[in-house]
């Protein structure tokens, strides 16, 4: 991997995320309704006097360009503006909830990976056997299943039948004073749930995509090498074929993770998750322009940096994929 | 005997990725000035190892392959020079049979259109007329006309080679190129197609740019020979020419590696001329003679100066030390 | 008189959608030490499950062994548990294949996967399996191996992969090495290459060859003995010179005047009409009879045995009753 | 030469049809799926129960009062009502926003694979820009915006799922533009269009018809997920909105929310047998593993 190939993804991811500014930025200018008479209405009534002030507060008055140059000037520094709803910066709001949302998306990937791929390896031993069709048949579930009526249904089963985890928030108010690791703990007992489901649906996804990728190794010449040389086959399931396996996987991960957000979003409503989500879906009833824009480009940002680092670990799995640009 | 075909300085160039962020292009050049003719009637074998250029040799002359210089000649026209639309009509003149016939055939489609199709493009004949030839060019390649209505996957690849070449004779080519059209099959039923085009370029006067790998095989179908090597021709000669007096080193050594009935380990048969290696990258092509590294005769001007293909005998060759 | 390894009656059988498919009948063939056996036939005719089965690597399901016997130095390998067959595998059998460029596990350096192949049948640290690895790579003539060593398979040729096979496969000194149409990806140049580099490993370690290929001229060049297959059953065997200067079969007939010669040969080559019949559409007679020129009734309803006949065995009820 | 005469000549898309209908659970998801549609259509134009209407106590628990087989909500509105009127709109969502997504996804990425340089350059940039916005975030914003209706929430379903279909288009373009039946139609003089309408498009079909199956239960996922949180359609009952109003009350009541969830899970689970029975159909080596 060269560092030119490194600076060139940079680049290009930086590229993307002001795309991502642009776009936001005209969506919103060319929608229907004027955002002033969105922020008049907050304020509570609206004749032209208010009207022009606020236009000329928010800048609204100058071309769009300028507007526009303005904005991405802003960003460059940080200033992701004001809410007109929360009636705080908006850098402020989202920093408050981006670590949850952040720890909800990863916990559910790993655990989603991990034991997908489990899944996947032991049903591809046996590609004809009982637990293969239990994958196949249990993907397919996993698929059509609607994320937040999962969560729905998991907290009807939790909070009445078998109450062992909580279901709603991600920290109890009796331990808010309690020492780092308590309240460590408690954010994972409260995180069982939410990420349970989330992992649930791409879970499935993985099981079904690794026991394809591993049928497809398992077919390959070299496997066939590595059991003529003798090697056994607990040898060639985890050391020859996982490795070329996890290819297509890892691809798969990276391109899921646009949709892992969108379904944080869901399950962040349905189990009060203090992440993002309450404050994306806040924001877009509101028409808090400026908040709905730093959500879209903090959520965006935040597939971009996993698409480089999916790309970067691809190379590092891949050794043909070395050296090349 | 007619000059059908004449080639000069044909040159093909692919363009790599990009070498680092602002890096230039490099260029493969796979064919170098590739000059060639063909008579009317007669058959060109064009043989080489994989990455000789070969192939796309024959593709760049007919223009499926884009060439980056050079002359195609062809009936006394430059096919390089033609705009899409006259070179559309030229192909009825000039056809093409695939090395593999399991890919070259459109699996959604029955036989018999495949065959046809070539007509409905040129619009020759009626519809009464197209379907009379199809039938009539299936018993021509040994194929029955009740199997006019089967899919390609119901045939075998020596028939789905039958077709190959139905498709190809349909609009009364007078060149046929034929890309390595036995290697994909079976022995037995690589004479059955041999044979089969023996007996077509003697009936209908065809005329064949064919390429092989296989040295029994261009033996055994073409009148001349050309060696190709890197991109360029090294020796170019008469069959009987070139078989019995390969006068290229590499011409030498490629029929000393060819594995021979004639030659027996039980009377203790070891190989005359023995090259090593592999063939140079055509990335960054050797100043001197390509072959260079691998040859038993080379001498200090072969690195330095590339050898230019020059009258040896019958034959033609491109080497500093012939013979 | 116990060859080193033989082949006796062995059966193989292939469940497939359309039902169970006979792959290898009443096969038995035989290849002492420092001998190179060939097998020939045309794609289909079983000389690859052949090789499968001796290494135990028949795929199962679908594939299964049937009947008859393997025997490796007397050991018979169709009874062997999976852990002996681990054991012997790449130790004392050992096997080349078609494709070097899809061989090699494209993950790991080529280095370390035949020092994974040593590691797996001695007791010898990484770093001394490395530093074998590296002078194998050296024997079989790759030049600056400890540079190579370290690079992945998609860095080098096709020629330069099969060599990295052959010196896996000889890692630990096997007794029979089985190369499984080792050149058939390969030009001509490289092929040549690799079969005098077979033919040098044979004279230094003594291993028994079984070359399994589609091509007369190679048994020409590299068999000491030959043995020519047809669906699934052997039909012609003997001395190379037996078979090929005096083949009696007319499959083996057919075969070898098919092959357009490098010298001067005649304008026709002489054809098999037809192509080989699928393995679930054999009938009861010779599978050859329905593009055979000595057809006669008895080909349709008995399957002719290989006996001795001549110089050597052939199955053929035409030759048999003299009619050729 | 008799091997071709025990065949009859059987296109591929036949045989992939009689492996299809030999399929148990692709031809239940056909079963389902039928049953399904006529639910709903018998409940578009058909069935009089009103889905707004309190009708009873709310909360009535399913199977106690014959009326309302279904129970009622927390207003008391009967939830078979609801399931019958809110399955048309869910359904015609799914279906539009899937042929959106596919006519945008197939035709951007046909054309990037097949001419490939700038084109195909240019194209796969604009694919990964939009790859890269939040799905559901970004549609949510499109459907504020332009205001909820089913056309917009199709339209918005549509614009934001179609690059993964253009992806799979391009790749399946590539990878049959370069066998050699290609280059034998341009070697009888077939122009471009011609090439990529009888050539590569029908032999790209099989994986494309199997994505545009899943694509219908990936749009019938979103719009219940977009009417969960309340951006559907204001104007009409959908499955989704059934289970978003009636959330805040699951623990007093699970029927108002179970049904409706399964409505969805049924459908899309049919659809995407379907869609499995229809890849091994097209696949049937890839099945005999």
């Amino acid at each position: 991997m060269t560092p030119s190939y490194l600076l060139r993804r940079l680049f290009y991811g930086l590229l993307l995320m002001l795309g991502v500014v642009v776009l936001n930025f005209l969506l919103i200018r060319l929608a229907p309704g004027d955002p002033a008479v969105v922020i008049a209405g907050e304020m509570g009534g609206a004749d032209e006097a208010l009207l022009a002030a606020i236009r000329a507060d928010y800048g609204l008055d100058k071309p769009v360009l300028t507007q526009l140059g303005i904005y991405i000037g802003n960003v460059l520094q940080g200033d992701l503006g004001q809410s007109f709803f929360f009636n705080q910066p908006v850098a402020t709001l989202i920093g408050d909830r981006i670590g949850p949302t952040i720890l909800l998306v990863l916990c559910a990937q790993v655990l989603s990976i991990l034991l997908g791929v489990f899944l996947g390896v032991i049903a591809a031993r046996k590609p004809n056997g009982v637990l293969s069709g239990f994958v196949s048949v249990f993907a397919t579930i996993g698929y059509a299943v609607p994320v937040f009526w999962t969560g729905i249904m998991l907290i009807i089963l939790f909070a009445s039948v078998f109450p062992i985890f909580p279901v709603e928030g991600m920290q109890s108010v009796r331990l808010r004073d309690a020492g780092f690791m308590i309240r460590a703990l408690d954010v994972a007992h409260h995180l069982v749930l939410p990420a349970f489901t989330l992992a649930l649906i791409y879970l499935a996804q993985y099981a079904r995509l690794s026991r394809a990728s591993m049928l497809e190794v398992l077919g390959s010449d070299y496997i066939r090498t590595a059991r003529a040389k003798g090697a056994s086959e607990r040898s060639v399931l985890f050391k020859h074929a996982l490795r070329n396996a996890s290819l297509p996987i890892l691809t798969v991960a990276g391109l899921q993770f646009g949709n892992l957000i969108s379904g944080a979003l869901l399950v962040e409503t349905v189990f009060n998750w203090p992440g993002m989500g309450r404050l994306a879906f806040d924001s877009i009833l509101r028409r808090d322009y400026p908040t709905i824009m730093g959500v879209l480009f903090f959520a965006s940002a935040m597939v971009v940096v996993a698409n480089l680092l999916t790309d970067l670990s691809y190379r590092l799995a891949d050794p043909r994929l070395r050296g090349k640009s | 005997m007619t000059t059908l075909l004449d080639v000069r300085d044909l040159t093909v160039q692919f363009a790599l990725p990009r070498q680092g962020f602002f890096g230039p292009r490099p260029v493969l050049e796979a064919v170098r000035q590739v000059s060639f003719s063909l008579e009317q009637g007669r058959a060109l074998g064009i043989v080489g190892e994989s990455g000789s250029g070969k192939t796309t040799t024959a593709m760049a002359t007919i223009r499926l392959v884009e060439a980056a210089g050079g002359k195609v000649m062809f009936q006394g026209e430059d096919l390089l020079q033609l705009d899409d639309e006259a070179m559309r009509q030229r192909r009825r003149d000039v056809q093409l049979i695939f090395q593999d016939p399991y890919s070259s055939l459109n699996p959604r489609a029955r036989v018999a259109d495949i065959v046809r199709e070539p007509m409905d493009l040129m619009e020759i004949g009626t519809p009464e007329e197209r379907r009379a030839r199809v039938t009539e060019l299936f018993r021509l390649v040994g194929l029955r006309p009740d199997q006019l209505n089967l899919f390609p996957h119901q045939f075998s690849g020596g028939q789905r080679q039958r077709i190959s070449i139905a498709r190809a004779l349909t609009t009364n080519p007078k060149l046929l190129v034929c890309d390595e059209p036995v290697s994909a099959l079976d022995v037995a039923i690589q004479a059955q197609i041999l044979n089969l085009l023996a007996r077509l370029k003697a009936e209908l006067g065809l005329s064949y740019l064919f390429i092989s790998h296989d040295l029994g095989v261009v033996r055994h179908v073409c009148d001349d020979v050309a060696v190709m090597y890197l991109g360029k021709i090294v020796e170019m000669a008469p069959r009987d020419a070139l078989f019995d007096a390969p006068q290229h080193p590499y011409t030498q050594a490629l029929l000393s590696a060819a594995p021979s009935l004639a030659r027996r380990k039980s009377r203790g048969y070891v190989r005359p001329v023995k090259i090593s290696g592999d063939p140079p990258s055509p990335i960054n092509p050797p100043k001197g003679c390509a072959f260079a590294d691998r040859c038993p005769k080379a001498q200090e001007v072969c690195r330095k100066v590339q050898p230019v293909l020059e009258p040896h005998g019958p034959s033609r060759v491109a080497c500093h030390f012939p013979g | 008189m116990s060859a080193l390894l033989q082949i006796e009656d062995l059966r193989v059988t292939f469940n497939t959608r359309y039902g169970p498919v006979t792959a290898l009948d009443s096969v038995s063939l035989s290849v002492n030490a420092g001998e190179t056996l060939g097998v020939v036939g045309e794609s289909g005719c079983g000389k690859s499950i052949t090789a499968l089965s001796v290494m135990g690597l028949i795929p199962s399901p679908p594939g299964k062994i049937a009947g008859g016997a393997i025997r490796l130095a007397g050991e018979d390998l169709t009874q062997a548990s999976e852990a002996r067959m681990r054991a012997l595998r790449g130790a004392e059998m050992a096997m080349i294949f078609q494709e070097p460029m899809t061989s090699l596990n494209p993950v790991f350096t080529v280095g370390d996967q035949i020092a994974e192949a040593i590691m797996l049948h001695q007791k010898v640290s990484a770093d001394q399996a490395f530093r074998d690895a590296v002078a194998l790579l050296d024997r079989v003539g790759i030049p600056s191996p400890d540079r190579r060593a370290r690079d992945y398979p998609h860095q080098l040729s096709g020629g330069m992969r099969q060599r990295v096979m052959i010196a896996m496969a000889v890692s630990c000194r096997p007794k029979v090495l089985i190369a499984d149409e080792p050149t058939t990806a390969l030009d001509v140049t490289v092929q040549a290459q690799i079969f005098d580099l077979l033919n040098e490993i044979q004279r230094d370690f003594g291993a028994a060859i079984i070359l399994i290929t589609h091509d007369m001229g190679a048994i020409s060049e590299m068999a000491d003995r030959v043995a020519v297959m047809y669906a699934g059953r052997v039909i012609e065997q003997g001395r190379a010179d037996d078979v090929l200067d005096l083949p009696q079969h007319p499959y083996t007939r057919g075969l070898i005047s098919c092959i357009p010669a490098l010298g001067k040969g005649e304008d026709t080559l002489r054809e098999i009409p037809g192509v080989v019949p699928p393995l679930h559409m054999l009938g009861a007679g010779c599978a050859f009879a329905d593009r055979c020129a000595y057809r006669a009734p008895r080909c349709d309803s008995e399957k002719p045995q290989l006996q001795a006949h001549g110089h050597h065995p052939v199955a053929c009820h035409a030759v048999e009753e003299g009619r050729i | 030469m008799t091997e071709a005469t025990t065949f009859k000549a059987e296109s591929p898309a036949r045989e992939a049809w009689r492996m299809f209908r030999r399929n148990i659970p692709a031809v239940a998801g056909v079963i389902m799926l039928t049953g399904i549609v006529l639910a709903t259509l018998w409940g578009t134009f058909f069935y009089d129960g009103n889905p707004y209407e309190i009708v009873w106590a709310p909360h009535e628990p399913p199977g106690v009062t014959p009326e309302f087989p279904l129970g009622t909500d927390y207003l008391g509105r009967d939830i078979f009502a609801g399931l019958i009127a809110g399955g048309g709109p869910t359904l015609a969502v799914g279906a539009a926003a899937a042929a959106i997504t596919m006519v945008i996804g197939v035709s951007l990425g046909a054309l990037a694979g097949f001419y490939g340089g700038w084109v195909d350059n240019l194209l796969m940039r604009i694919t990964e820009f939009f790859q890269v916005l939040p799905t559901l975030l970004f549609a949510m914003v499109l459907v504020t915006l332009f205001s909820p209706t089913l056309f917009t929430i199709a339209m918005a379903i549509g614009v934001v799922s179609w690059p993964q279909t253009a992806r799979l288009t391009r790749a399946e373009v590539m990878k049959i533009k370069e066998l050699e039946y290609v280059t034998a139609a341009r070697a009888i003089g077939a122009r471009n269009r011609r090439i990529i309408w009888t050539v590569i498009l029908p032999n790209a079909a099989p994986p494309l018809i199997v994505s545009a199956t899943l694509t219908i239960g990936v749009a019938i996922l979103f719009e219940a997920g977009l009417s969960f949180l309340g951006l559907g359609d204001p104007n009409t009952m959908s499955w989704g909105l059934m289970i978003g109003s009636n959330r805040a009350y699951i623990l007093d009541a699970w029927w108002p929310v179970t049904f409706p969830g399964l409505a969805i899970f049924l459908t899309v689970f049919s659809v995407s047998l379907i869609g499995d029975g229809l890849n091994d159909a097209f696949n049937p080596k890839l099945r005999e593993r």
